[in-house]
């Protein structure tokens, strides 16, 4: 075990030591020579990794020590890592090294790759960290920064005005959360104790502490898992966020950072469970996923698109974990991360061939780039849920959960979201790759083998996986009762066809037309409001701009200038008034200051005789 | 209360020394102011005090009345009227004289006896001691007073 | 002798320095170099030699003992650790100072204002406390009125005025205090019972003098102004020590030496850190001009320091005093930053800046980490201070607290917005071809690098500063009970 | 009897002119009319050491000697002053001269 330790803790030291090294041999000497220490750092991690996956026994690897102490609080730190946390960081590691490897094709005209791949490797470095973590505090440090790496790498384009708002979204949106959460972790130190996942965990099961305490602490903590996660409403920042590389979008906002919510909920699925506040994970968890896929089926960028996805899938493990069923949620994590790196990833070789993001831009790219165009289909089919491939093995296990779970409301969105996956995704196909090529499409050429290769190595991932499924759920969690509803399956499976026939008949035949729907003031609204995820964006700019801004830090500036300044300043106006009034006395004049004589001897003399 | 002879020394006393500060002429206000100081010596007299009446007689109606005379000689008169600072003043000195009075009452001064003295032996004392020494007195003023008013007078022709 | 040493040789250099400028310009940032790192060195040896715990050193010299007016001098961790923000800040400001002009005159200030600065530390008798901690204010005076800004002698009356009137009720604290003990050494005083209604009265006149120069909501407007005019490395002695001042005043003199009075007014305390945490934070968000944006969030620290104070357990005082390090490596490095911008734009104003990492990608990198420390990065000194504080005082005052978290959303607002603005983004027209808009000489940019160097130091491994007074701490902390 | 007197009529009387001493030190604009004004609070003063003295002991009387003759010296010096003021000045008009005022 000892050993072990020793392992784990190098995983999560090398991927912040090659950083550094990437960075300083990148700036000192060839620039793309970060590229061979990232790839090298990544190997390595993952091999690591590996190794700790096939060693893992029974029991979990445990460590623990004494960051600091101050007064009565002694502030832990140490690892735990079991299964869950080792799945996790190998789907850090693996798509991390797949992704670095794809952004030698992809970042080729960069100027400052060493900068890249040092925010990569330390994005790497604190996800690896943050899923070995074993308790809220660690998980709070890696986890600000995993955050603060989607920040600068969203903002990797800095010098672009929309990448740095879009940075700045996203820092302060999953910092709003992430308050939250710090509070919770905070609540729980102090009244419970602890903070060590085990032992919040074992406090649930003994029913140690009130529900309604327990609640409180899951809900603060929830928050922050909502904004990481991008649910409603703290979604906004992820459609921003694919400001950024696309390789960025493919490693931290669809494959790992973004998970780090459903980690954490799924890490304390006990204590969740036990404070009832599951049912409040689901709802949220189904209300985002409706928004999110409803406006993946009317936007128009690519990458917003497969945002939405991302949106609407991590909806769907919420909706797992909220329904009671963690193994199906965290299944459904793996496929998603797999699934969505490749789509991803497709998409950046698409964006980085034609340098466009609007997929109605494009169109008939199949011809130029027939590789890509089929890597991407099987992603599609893989976010769609079509029977070969894993996404449909996890999803469809998720809608079960939900309808065994029995709440109307939960399975009617859920059930919606998970359907209309294939009908978004066959529209971004068909409308990408399928028709006349447009004058951006022609310039397109089949991307690099260096971008191609990860992209096969995640195809094969996703049919791969399923034949694996039950080693993998066994792995995870023991022994699993999965609900099967055969009339539930043939229903999905119909509803999704007719949606691929109507998808088939408007994208790719092209007998329906949209455009008379889309010229109708109603169905513009509709389209409208779907687009840009039911405006709340705009509420919450709205809400920061006049109400934060515009009303409160304007009103305390007012203040601060006229009141608190204004009364210091104030002070030192009114002595000066009244001393130049009490000057005047001075006239110099013997008269008068015989008169101030007289009537102080009088009022001396009243004085005396009255006082 | 006094008897009639010192309601009439109060009047002259107020009234020359009203005169002293309001006559339009400097040279009759200096008369005034003679009259006042000669009849405070009176008062001391009154008081059974020779000695301190002489030396008011002397030091006061004497000497100090005769630099006030050379300087006026010297400066000429100017009388310029009060700039209504007059009411403050008049409301300050009431003020005064009210209190001063309403004190002197309020005080126990009057449980003590208080002397009172015969015109006899004021006559006598005045006579006896101090007739030549006031008359000699009474001729400087008077000679003072004459050049004064003759160089006043001269100094107007001359403008 | 260190004691009395790391107080008059600064003092007895400092005419040095003005004269030797006659001699060579460079005479006097050498002297000033050689003093901090005197300094430094023993601050070293004090906490090398440090037992643990309690007064160590002490030096005691008679000076008109009938009113036990006697320089006593003593150090316990705390002032240890502060004696480090000593040294170290008069190191990294010589450094940042080493082109300024008149340098004869600036080092002159800068020396006597270091000797008094360590005897605010260092002093246990009451009456030179309220000496040296009023010698210091003359150096500011002048530093912010001869090398400030446009408006200097504005700042630097207002200042003067507002810090020296908050002394006088000092002051009268100190004289009421002495009337009814009779002494003024720390020791005696923590042994003798006083009437709590006379306590009561001595607590709040003291405490207006430390509000005043911490400062706190509604007591603070001297210090945007006083940062705005001051030249950048004087504003560093004003965030670093100046206020760190009143934060140890409050604590040694007035929480140390009346456990039970600070109980009763523990709430007001509170009160007024949230109050001082929100209404900086929203001050801050209104701001345009970047420097004074970083004076409130400079503010909004002190607030959490207070904070920590308020909270009357050995958890709250370790958690302020670390924010007090914390604090003044963070917003030490920021000033800077925000001068050195203003020196190369011209601007002070957040709307006419854009872009500048595009030209100075170094200096405002080190920017974009000072920036990410003030919000409370992990892994630098801005989190583990507001982890303390908030779980001290959560932990104290209970579900009120839970609100206190809020304040650093706040606070990445203001400063990611910032960066956001003036930052990143396209560069301006205007700054295209600026002759001014370079990178630092490397002289100037290694004070950077030694705050950044140290507040990730203290933030990794935050028992560095913590070991240091725990004990002492531990052991004050039973007077609450 | 001549002058039969209560002491309050006396007091009344020294009252009396030292209000008008007052009065005509506060109104008047001529140096010299000042100088008579002092002259006769002055007087008032001495008066009621006279009249206090009368009904006691000698003491205010002796005291009433000195008040004279530092009176005489006043009205010396004072009118000095006067004629040096005239002399510089060219009138005596005491609130044209302000040069205390700051």
């Amino acid at each position: 075990m000892e050993k072990l330790v020793w392992i784990t803790y190098l995983t999560i030291g090398i991927f912040f030591l090659g950083s550094i090294s990437a960075f300083l041999i990148g700036k000192f000497t060839e620039r793309w020579n970060s590229f061979w220490v990232a790839v090298l750092t990544g190997l390595i991690g993952f091999i690591l990794t590996c190794y700790i996956a096939l060693n893992l026994g029974e029991h979990p690897i445990v460590h623990k020590f004494n960051w600091f102490t101050f007064g009565s609080f002694k502030i832990p730190l140490g690892i735990y890592v079991d299964s869950l946390s080792v799945v996790m960081a190998l789907i850090a590691t693996g798509i991390g090294f797949l992704d670095i490897v794809f952004s030698k094709g992809y970042m080729e005209d960069d100027e400052s790759p060493h900068r890249y791949y040092f925010e990569k490797l330390f994005f790497i470095g604190s996800m690896v960290g943050l899923v070995f973590v074993s308790n809220l505090v660690g998980l709070y440090i890696f986890w600000e920064g995993v955050g603060l790496c989607s920040y600068l790498l969203i903002g990797y384009w800095y010098w672009k005005r929309s990448a740095a708002e879009a940075a700045l979204k996203a820092f302060v949106m999953t910092r709003f959360g992430d308050v939250f959460m710090f509070a919770g972790i905070i609540v729980a130190w102090v009244l419970l104790g602890t903070i060590n996942f085990q032992e919040l965990n074992a406090l649930a099961l003994a029913g140690a502490f009130s529900v309604k305490l327990g609640l409180l602490i899951s809900l603060l903590i929830f928050i922050g898992a909502v904004g990481k996660s991008a649910q409603f409403p703290l979604f906004p920042w992820l459609l921003d966020a694919m400001e950024g590389p696309t390789t960025v979008s493919a490693l931290i906002h669809a494959a790992t950072m973004v998970n780090a919510g459903v980690y954490l909920v799924a890490r304390m699925f006990p204590f969740f469970d036990y404070s009832h506040a599951l049912i409040v994970v689901g709802f949220v968890g189904a209300l985002s996923a409706f928004i999110a896929a409803t406006g993946a089926l009317a936007h128009t960028e690519i990458k917003k698109i497969l945002a939405f996805s991302t949106m609407e899938h991590l909806a769907l493990m919420f909706v797992a974990l909220g329904v009671g069923s963690a193994a199906a949620g965290i299944f459904h994590l793996m496929n998603h991360a797999i699934f969505k790196a490749l789509l991803f990833l497709a998409a950046g070789a698409v964006i980085h061939m034609t340098h466009q993001k609007d997929a109605f831009k494009l169109g008939g790219l199949y011809k130029y780039m027939p590789q890509t165009a089929l890597l991407f289909l099987v992603g599609i089919l893989a976010l769609a849920g079509v029977p070969p491939f894993n996404g449909f093995f996890s999803k469809d296990w998720i809608i079960g959960a939900t309808y065994a779970y029995g709440n109307p409301v939960i399975f009617g969105l859920t059930f919606v979201a998970a359907v209309l996956c294939i009908a978004y995704g066959f529209r971004l196909w068909f409308v990408v790759f399928t028709g006349e090529p447009s004058e951006y499409s022609k310039h397109a050429r089949e991307a690099y083998p260096i971008m191609l290769v990860p992209l096969y190595v995640l195809a094969v991932l996703t049919v791969v996986i399923p034949f694996f499924k039950e080693q993998i759920i066994h792995f995870l969690f023991g022994e699993v009762h999965e609900p099967f509803f055969l009339n539930l399956l043939v229903a999905t499976l119909t509803v999704m066809f007719i949606l691929f026939g109507i998808v088939f008949l408007i994208y790719y035949k092209r007998v329906i037309s949209t455009v008379k729907f889309l010229a109708h003031p109603l169905g513009k609204g509709i389209n409208e409001f779907l687009y840009n995820g039911w405006y709340v964006d705009a509420a919450i700019k709205w809400i920061c701009r006049h109400v934060f801004y515009g009303s409160i830090a304007k009103a305390v500036e007012w203040v601060d200038i006229h009141v608190v300044d204004g009364a210091v300043n104030g002070t030192a106006r009114l002595s000066l008034a009244c001393w130049d009034r009490c000057r005047k006395i001075q006239t110099g004049d013997v008269i008068d200051y015989l008169t101030y004589f007289v009537a102080g001897v009088i009022t001396l003399v009243l004085l005396i005789l009255f006082v | 209360m006094g008897n009639v002879y010192f309601w009439i020394i109060y009047a002259v006393v107020i009234g020359s020394a009203i005169i002293a500060l309001e006559a339009t002429s400097l040279l009759w206000a200096a008369v005034s102011f003679v009259v006042l100081l000669s009849e405070i010596a009176l008062v001391y007299f009154g008081l059974n005090m020779p000695v301190l009446g002489g030396v008011q007689l002397a030091i006061y109606a004497g000497g100090v009345t005769i630099l006030v005379l050379f300087a006026i000689m010297m400066i000429g008169e100017s009388y310029k009227k009060p700039e209504g600072k007059a009411v403050k003043a008049i409301v300050l000195s009431l003020l005064l004289l009210i209190l001063g009075t309403f004190f002197s009452f309020l005080s126990a001064i009057d449980t003590l006896p208080f002397k009172t003295f015969s015109t006899e032996v004021l006559g006598t004392v005045f006579v006896e001691k101090y007739s030549f020494f006031t008359i000699v007195l009474g001729f400087i003023v008077s000679a003072l007073l004459y050049m004064a008013n003759a160089i006043i007078t001269k100094k107007r022709e001359a403008k | 002798m260190v004691l009395l040493s790391m107080i008059l040789l600064p003092v007895l250099v400092a005419p040095f320095a003005w004269i030797g400028e006659k001699v060579n310009r460079d005479i006097p940032k050498y002297l000033s170099l050689a003093v901090g790192v005197f300094l430094a060195f023993c601050t070293a040896y004090l906490i090398a030699k440090y037992p643990g715990n309690g007064f160590a050193f002490h030096e005691f010299y008679q000076i008109y003992p009938p009113f036990d007016f006697n320089l006593h001098l003593a150090a316990d961790g705390i002032s240890l650790v502060l004696l480090g923000i000593v040294a170290f800040l008069a190191i990294t400001v010589t450094l940042s100072s080493w082109h300024v002009e008149r340098p004869g005159a600036y080092f002159f200030l800068i020396l006597i204002f270091l000797g008094p600065m360590v005897g605010v530390f260092v002093s246990l008798n009451l009456l030179w406390f309220f000496i040296f901690w009023e010698f210091t204010l003359v150096p500011m005076f002048f530093h912010i009125g001869i090398w400030g800004a446009e408006n200097r002698i504005y700042a630097a009356m207002k200042f003067f005025i507002y810090t020296h009137l908050a002394s006088v009720f000092l002051l009268l604290g100190i004289i009421v205090l002495y009337l009814s003990t009779h002494t003024f050494e720390f020791e005696k005083l923590l042994n003798i019972h006083l009437d709590p209604s006379v306590a009561k009265l001595v607590w709040i006149l003291m405490f207006i003098g430390f509000a005043v120069k911490m400062p706190v909501v509604p007591f603070h407007t001297w210090l945007p102004d006083a940062h705005v005019q001051a030249p950048s490395p004087i504003s560093v002695f004003l965030a670093g020590l100046l206020l760190k001042m009143g934060a140890y005043g409050l604590l040694r003199w007035e929480i140390f030496l009346f456990p039970q009075t600070s109980k009763f007014f523990a709430p007001l305390m509170a009160f007024i850190a949230v109050l001082t945490i929100f209404y900086a934070g929203f001050r801050a968000l209104a701001e345009d001009h970047i420097k004074r944006m970083v004076a409130y969030s400079s503010i909004n620290h002190m607030g959490f320091v207070l904070l920590g104070l308020s909270a009357l357990t050995a958890a709250g005082i370790s958690a302020a005093v670390y924010e007090m390090v914390g604090h003044a490596l963070v917003i030490s490095l920021l000033f800077m930053i925000a001068g050195y911008i203003h020196h190369k734009t011209h601007t002070w104003y957040i709307s006419e800046l854009g872009g500048l990492m595009k030209k100075i990608p170094g200096l405002m990198t080190m920017f974009v980490i000072g920036v990410l420390a003030a919000v409370g990065l992990p892994g630098t000194a801005g989190f583990v201070g507001e982890l303390s504080v908030m779980l001290a005082a959560f932990d104290y005052y209970g579900w009120v607290m839970v609100i206190v978290p809020l304040a650093s959303a706040l606070g990445a607002g203001f400063f990611m917005w910032m960066l956001q603005r003036a930052v990143f983004g396209p560069l301006r027209e205007e700054f295209k071809n600026l002759k001014s808009l370079t990178e630092l000489p490397l002289i100037e940019n290694i004070p950077l690098a030694l705050y950044i160097g140290a507040f990730i130091l203290v933030g990794v491994i935050p028992a560095v500063v913590f070991n240091l007074y725990n004990p002492v701490v531990n052991a004050f902390s039973q007077l609450f009970q | 009897m001549l002058l039969e007197a209560d002491v309050h009529a006396y007091l009344f009387l020294s009252f009396s002119l030292l209000a008008v001493g007052v009065y005509g030190l506060l109104s008047r604009r001529s140096v010299i009319r000042m100088l008579f004004a002092v002259e006769m609070i002055i007087n008032a003063a001495n008066l009621n050491l006279a009249i206090f003295s009368a009904q006691r002991n000698v003491d205010g009387e002796i005291f009433a000697f000195f008040t004279i003759g530092l009176a005489a010296l006043e009205a010396a010096v004072g009118l000095a002053i006067v004629i040096v003021f005239y002399k510089r000045f060219g009138e005596v008009i005491p609130s044209k001269i302000r040069n205390l005022r700051w």
